[in-house]
């Protein structure tokens, strides 16, 4: 082939780069391995890991163990979908219609008339809502309730900045709710938009979203609630509590959480040009063929996007987490509509349980009062135990405990965020119990 | 496979998986669910999802499956500047391994020392590469690497008080899109520099546009057309000379690996696609890894928490301070494929990872030169070599036959074969742009030309064979005109449903 | 896709991958691995195995699967007495487990406890499903388990002393092949008994076939036609009674389970087909499992070792004692397959397993009830109900139109799905044996009624269609003129070299 | 559908069934899990297992750990492979083709023109080999050196009894190699095969065979090689010493150990009809289609099977081992010629590097002095250890020490069969010499 080109040497391959530029020396780097070796290194490696399907894990905070199905694994694992990229709808008509049919199966979830192509995570899809809200309201403020997860709010922060600006609503410190009084006093003609989730980030339920989406739309602005899809099965669509915008992660619907490798954010809102025109996202739409009764697919107002009109387009669009789209729409097939019910009750019922048998633990109790979803903060000022400690010890009997909160909200103290869901039996939840309760007493 | 959509599978009662449920003494414990949930917040009809057995849910699937034309299926070099290349299988089953998918991203860094070394070991690996002193392996794609970019940059000039003054960003125009639509996103001005008549950035453009205004100036070398720009020192020197930062596209830096870094080229910043050059897979577009690299200068705006080595030989995260730009992406990004990276250079070392730039480039100058014979097909600027992809033009081709590119690339499925054209505006008129990277071999090459050779034909000859394309597809030509249309786009089946049922109606 | 045979894609110096290889300090230490072999025995030439790197191995296999009809991909009811069910595929990940698929069959037992608690767990429970008192999983398909079955019998007279003089087994024609072929292969004269008018095991010819020479009697119930044998336990009282033993070939029990049992027909011996009934998969044909079970008197005969539990709650290898036939097949038999049934069984449990056999049942009927509404389909013998298949015939639509069944199976094709006519001899005319199972729906089981309509009308009306087809399969109509013949047929690539080079040197 | 077969209740459907036939009782099972529930039960199950990834392992004898690679498992775990059986040369044109092609790779291997689809394993394959011999011949005895592993034996004989007769032929108790007198004193007119191996059981590479195969010749019976294919990369094919039938298992082309579930048996004659059509396997044959150029399968001589000919058929036929036939064919297109003799290469040396350093620790040698190929007989009588003892102690360290022989052959004490392959570092080997001579010294 070089003498085909009409050369001599590989290296006059790169004649194109200037000497001065070029690396004149071997790159320092481990030698190369066969398939075999690189085997028994990587295996050697993970082997150091420990993890959440021998430990009995209870730390969730935006990234949850759930079951997964089996069926969900083998068609995300299948070649054609894990190498393929950016074909065309002829080609590649699989995997225009599977990213359809997410989109349509979780509109069904969420209750909304259109959902994107999945972008990074919860808190992009979050960031994106805001600045949709932003270009559609013409405004500069979002309204955000304190319980929002700190990490997250980094990332909408600093997506936002400078173009909006992030204002946090305190929330109730018994029920831990938003505390309506403060967003009153905060809402303005500046509010593009005012921002909850349902479950929160702490677990709790927030009741009064009619009255907030009221008051937002009070003074036009946008409601955008971000929720955890597994609890739609039994918790009310935000639609129909006002929401303008919804959105969320898909990682609970069907994702290994893979060190945190398995979020996949969402957007969903009515299907009115107003909100559909700003999406960043591909949208994938169904369309006829020249052949009557038979579907094609391709994209929807692409000339929205940043592909299309580059810093023109609507904040920019790339690869982002199709895989974990499709998986999803897998999941929701999977589940159905009775699934989605029973694991939402599931969940309900499990976390009441283990609250209920936490709370008998001596100097342990729960933070909030109010209605809560999978996770709850747990109160450890009174064992005289920080959570380090009792983490350190958990781990001793084969137990992750919840996430440590006195970093992020010293003024709470020792708490700890508790994730239990349907995957948790009752002997987990026993044993977990068992081992705090003797903890907490050689303390006390 | 004639495939309904999904929710035509739907058969009341059939259920695909059961999820598990509550013990009965647990729920004699604490009652129903329902009387738990404020009763504002219940949610009163069940979500309209289908009902399917699971056979048929995973028979839909796989079918859905084969219908998509994966980079292991085909000869995958039609889609120039995302660098197709063989996924090595191996990497595919390492991280199927609980002690990877299993791992919670909260767990105390003591039960994830393994998952802690690969990211060290790959962050080492990529400051070799690269020349830089710091990587996050945070922002999760391309794109979200050059927002980290822009972000790190505002920061910069912010921290030193020119946040204000400097709000520009320069870019050109055979740069990737998200580039200028990133840069935008950070409240940035961008200004886009078109490149002189032989295809190069144009340097006195730059100079031009540099002011006390600049506050970053991002490009790709080479380029979306593989002209590998060799005054790239001059351009870095120019806008530093400015106050700017320069940093640098390296989404596809296949043509580079052990030739040429960013450091010697001047940049104070750098990303590498892991899903491009570093072999994880696309995954139909995600999730994916855009790996960020900075100088040491820059380092405390890097997005954390970083892994680093304690004294005691422990890997530890480590928050970064105030001064960084915070987060980009939850945890700590895509870290099966942070996994997938680092096995990759394992099984390569210094010289594998040169090998891969040189045959890759060998590769594309075969398949520049052997195209540019073929009928009515040519490549637009310099003649010479090129590096690890060409941006080419069919414009003779369609001036002379009325085929135009997309028709090509519609013919093209009939060989079991795809195109990409090019990112909008086509600069370079009905433009097709192909990277061959080292995965394919030259009988794989030959048959890509010689499908397109013979289209080349068919377009001279009976082109209505070419512009009714495609013959053989999974589904026939699409009719796309409501697509843009807010009355008659369809994103969901349900919203099909809505808008399509008075039309049925009225049918009747 | 026009995938050539893997030779064809042979280049020279291409690897696809590299084995491990030996360390310098090794090599230093022994020498060169040539200086260890005999000379006589080092091998001159390197075999001529095509080069091929491993992007094309991975993609020409990835396209053959494509190319291959699994159970997953159609609705899979054309294979009657096969029992093509859905194989759940959580399955299949349980026993991609190392802690599975790295397992030594000599590991010390202390070390493979689980492996032995799922034998020993199988094995109660197929007991309970079949009333016999023991099973061994090494028999490895349902003709090595009537192979361990004929064996069986063999040893069972000769430790009676009456082996020389037994040695007649009688079967019947609507079973398996298998169930003569194994008895002859174990030196056994073997008795075929006819229907009979309705299509019942004749019990007048076998109480002229029994006789002092009698060893054994194997048959299955249902048979290929699906129909039930009701006097079942006077067939087993008769050859008792003549001092033979019975054993039931229950390949297929899918109508059965939790509704009638081997033990209260009076058998002595049956096997179930992991692979069929129990959910395994076929893998195109093996490796699977024929489990078989035996009543107590039996047992010493089994195959060994089984697996035991000791009075500490240990499992055991118990070895088996002289009486035993030794071993059918090497260590303890398909044990991923054991752990797919065990899996299965558990997931579904007594009242699941009942369902299981109600459905299938049902399914059969319905099929039943409606292809005998198609034109030129009937279903021999007695009619009403039959239980888990039934064996069709087209005898009439051929008579009709010259349309044959092997056309309409050619036909099938093009509709994405198939059948199987019938085992050798065809004893019903042009059959056709379809066993729905459990595992379709109604949805399905109407879409292949409506292609079965569909091609008998086409038979009416163009018949060429049918008599021309496949028209949309992978390839064109074979011409199979060379397959019986010893100077043509080509069983492997170099043979076929060898076989067309001299014919493709006369045509130049 | 009930109603439409005319039927009012689900019993119905069992009529045919006469009452005293039918269980009048549920089954007694356990109770059905779900998924997840399953997926737990099953793991906490094999979670009891230790396993050869995470041990080092010497065990082989007949069923080896080899290195896999993981191209072998994506295509054998391909839904559309793992799912076929029984289809027709149009829709299952991959099986075929993939099965004809394993066919035609296996016989470059072995050098010969005919393989057929795999059958069980090798003792199968032997067994069938053997009867093939017999019908050929019209003879009834076949020969097997007395070093042939017991179990295979065992399978050879009661496949063949009451047919054909089995004898032993002694072996040289120094070499390890097949007793040319005893051989020679036992051939005669009634004897239908000698058969041999190679590598043996024992590891033993018999370099008589051109010899043993012109005994056999000399009295018209059949010459029948068994062999471990991996070693055919280094050592000569048998039809090159005489072999009229070759036979073997595929299991170290690719195959997971799998508990010995991994085994498959393979069979190559020359292309001659007086051998083809004694073959009781199916054989894909290659033929044209309508379409010039195009290539399609079927099977060869389908008359000869038990399918089309019952009793009167060769043997018996039925589902066998196909998909381990289509992993040995990925398995070599992968390896290439120059991965077989690399590999084979590396098993001598590395086999060989074990043995030099385990005969350096007092008490412990090699048992014969022969040429072996990757597996040989360790003595430790000298140690005054059991085997048993010892391999307690090294499965302490980690390890999975050599098949303990004392039981099935006394007559040698105290003796081992060790297995070392390509997968095994020289650290490997260093840690179980170490960890030997540590247990040896202790004892003496």
């Amino acid at each position: 082939m070089l003498k085909e080109i009409g050369l001599t040497s590989m290296d006059q391959l790169h004649d194109a780069i200037p000497d001065s530029l070029k690396l004149d020396r071997r790159m320092n780097l481990p030698p190369a391995m066969n398939e075999y070796e690189l085997r028994r290194h990587i295996d050697s490696l993970l082997a150091k890991n420990k993890h959440g399907a021998d430990y009995l894990n209870f730390l969730g905070a935006g990234c949850w163990q759930h079951f997964i199905p089996a069926v969900c694994d083998e068609i995300n694992q299948r070649s054609e979908f894990v190498t393929a990229y950016a074909g065309e709808p002829y080609e590649d008509h699989g995997r225009f219609q599977a990213l359809f049919e997410y989109q349509s199966l979780l509109a069904e979830l969420v209750d909304m008339d259109v959902v994107n192509v999945p972008t990074f995570d919860w808190a992009q899809a979050a960031s994106t809502a805001i600045r949709m809200a932003g270009r559609i309201t013409g405004r500069k403020t979002a309204l955000l309730p304190r319980s929002v997860d700190p990490d997250k709010a980094a990332i909408i922060s600093n997506y936002c900045t400078p173009v909006m600006d992030i204002q946090f609503i305190e929330i109730d410190q018994v029920t831990g709710r938003m505390d309506l009084d403060d967003l009153r006093s905060k809402l303005s003609d500046d509010v593009a938009a005012v921002y909850f989730e349902n479950p929160g980030y702490l677990g709790i339920i927030e009741d009064q979203g009619a009255e907030i989406s009221g008051l937002a739309h009070g003074v036009n602005a946008v409601s955008i609630v971000g929720v955890d899809p597994i609890s739609l099965g039994v918790l009310e669509p935000p639609g129909r509590y006002g929401a303008d915008i919804i959105c969320g992660d898909l990682q609970p619907l069907g994702m290994h959480m893979n060190y945190g490798g398995g979020q996949a954010g969402f957007i969903a809102t009515r299907d009115e040009e107003k909100y559909v025109m700003e999406y960043p996202s591909r949208l994938f739409g169904i369309v006829p063929t020249e052949v009557e009764g038979e579907y094609g697919f391709g994209d929807v107002a692409y000339e929205r996007t940043s592909f299309a009109l580059r810093e023109k387009g609507k904040e920019s669009v790339g690869t982002q987490t199709a895989l974990w789209g499709i998986t999803a729409g897998v999941y929701l097939s999977l589940l159905g509509p009775a699934g989605m019910q029973e694991v939402g009750s599931t969940i309900i019922q499990k976390s009441h349980y283990a609250v209920k048998k936490l709370s008998d633990i001596p100097g342990v109790s729960l933070r909030f009062e109010g209605a809560f979803f999978k996770e709850f903060v747990v109160d450890f000022n009174d064992t005289g135990l920080s959570v380090a400690e009792i983490n350190r010890r958990l781990m001793e009997e084969g137990i992750f405990g919840g996430k440590d909160l006195s970093a992020g909200y010293p003024e709470w103290g020792q708490c700890a965020l508790y994730c239990v869901t349907e995957i948790h039996t009752q002997s987990d939840l026993d044993r977990l119990v068992a081992a705090l309760r003797s903890i907490a007493c050689t303390s006390l | 496979w004639d495939e309904p959509v999904i929710f035509e599978l739907h058969r009341s009662g059939e259920r695909g998986v059961i999820p598990p449920g509550t013990e009965a003494a647990v729920a004699t414990e604490v009652g129903c669910a329902e009387d738990r949930i404020p009763a504002s917040m219940r949610r009163s009809t069940a979500p309209a999802l289908p009902e399917i057995g699971q056979a048929k849910v995973l028979r839909h699937y796989l079918r859905l499956s084969q219908e998509t034309l994966g980079s292991d299926l085909n000869v995958e070099i039609g889609q120039g500047t995302c660098t197709m290349k063989y996924i090595p299988r191996i990497n595919e089953m390492l991280i199927r391994n609980p002690r990877m998918t299993e791992l919670h991203p909260f767990q105390d860094v003591d039960s994830v020392q393994g998952m802690l070394q690969i990211f060290y070991n790959l962050d080492l690996a990529m400051r070799e590469i690269s020349g830089m002193d710091a990587f996050s392996f945070q922002p999760s794609s391309g794109t979200q690497a050059l927002l980290a970019m822009a972000s790190i940059v505002r920061a910069y000039h912010d921290a030193r008080g020119e946040g204000g003054q400097r709000d520009e960003i320069i870019t050109t125009i055979f740069s990737h899109p998200s580039q200028a639509a990133t840069a935008a996103v950070k409240g940035y001005k961008i200004i886009t520099l078109h490149p002189d008549e032989d295809g190069f950035p144009d340097l006195e453009k730059l100079k031009n546009a540099v002011s006390e205004r600049t506050a970053g100036f991002v490009v790709a070398n080479p380029e979306d057309t593989g002209i590998y720009n060799h005054r790239i020192r001059e351009f870095t020197d120019v806008v530093h000379a400015a106050g700017g930062i320069c940093y640098y596209d390296q989404a596809n830096a296949n043509g580079l690996l052990g030739i040429t870094r960013a450091k010697e080229a001047g940049f104070d910043m750098c990303f590498f696609n892991l899903h491009k050059t570093f072999a994880a897979p696309h995954m139909c577009g995600g999730p994916a890894t855009g790996a960020l690299g900075v100088t040491e200068e820059l380092k405390p705006f890097l997005p954390g928490p970083l892994v680093d080595l304690d004294a005691n030989g422990r890997y530890v995260l480590k928050e970064q301070g105030a001064s960084s730009i915070g987060k980009v992406r939850s945890f700590h990004g895509v870290a099966q494929t942070v996994l997938r990276a680092y096995a990759w250079i394992m099984s390569l070392g210094a010289e594998g990872l040169k090998d891969v730039a040189q045959i890759a480039v060998l590769n594309n100058n075969y398949l520049y030169h052997k195209i540019l014979q073929i009928r009515g097909a040519s490549a637009p600027y310099i003649k010479g070599r090129r590096l690890e992809q060409v941006r080419y033009s069919w414009k003779q081709l369609s001036d002379e036959t009325g085929v135009t590119t997309e028709d090509i690339t519609r013919r093209m499925c009939d060989f079991g074969l795809h195109y990409w054209t090019s990112h909008h505006p086509y600069i370079v008129p009905q433009p097709f742009t192909l990277e061959p990277t080292e995965s394919y071999s030259k009988e794989d090459l030959d048959e890509y030309i010689q499908a397109l050779e013979h289209i080349s034909n068919e377009a001279y000859t009976q082109p209505e064979i070419v512009k009714s394309a495609p013959h053989s597809s999974t589904v026939h030509r699409n009719d796309e005109s409501s697509l843009d249309d807010p009355k008659q786009w369809c994103i969901t089946w349900r919203a099909y449903l809505k808008k399509t049922e008075p039309k049925l109606q009225e049918q009747k």
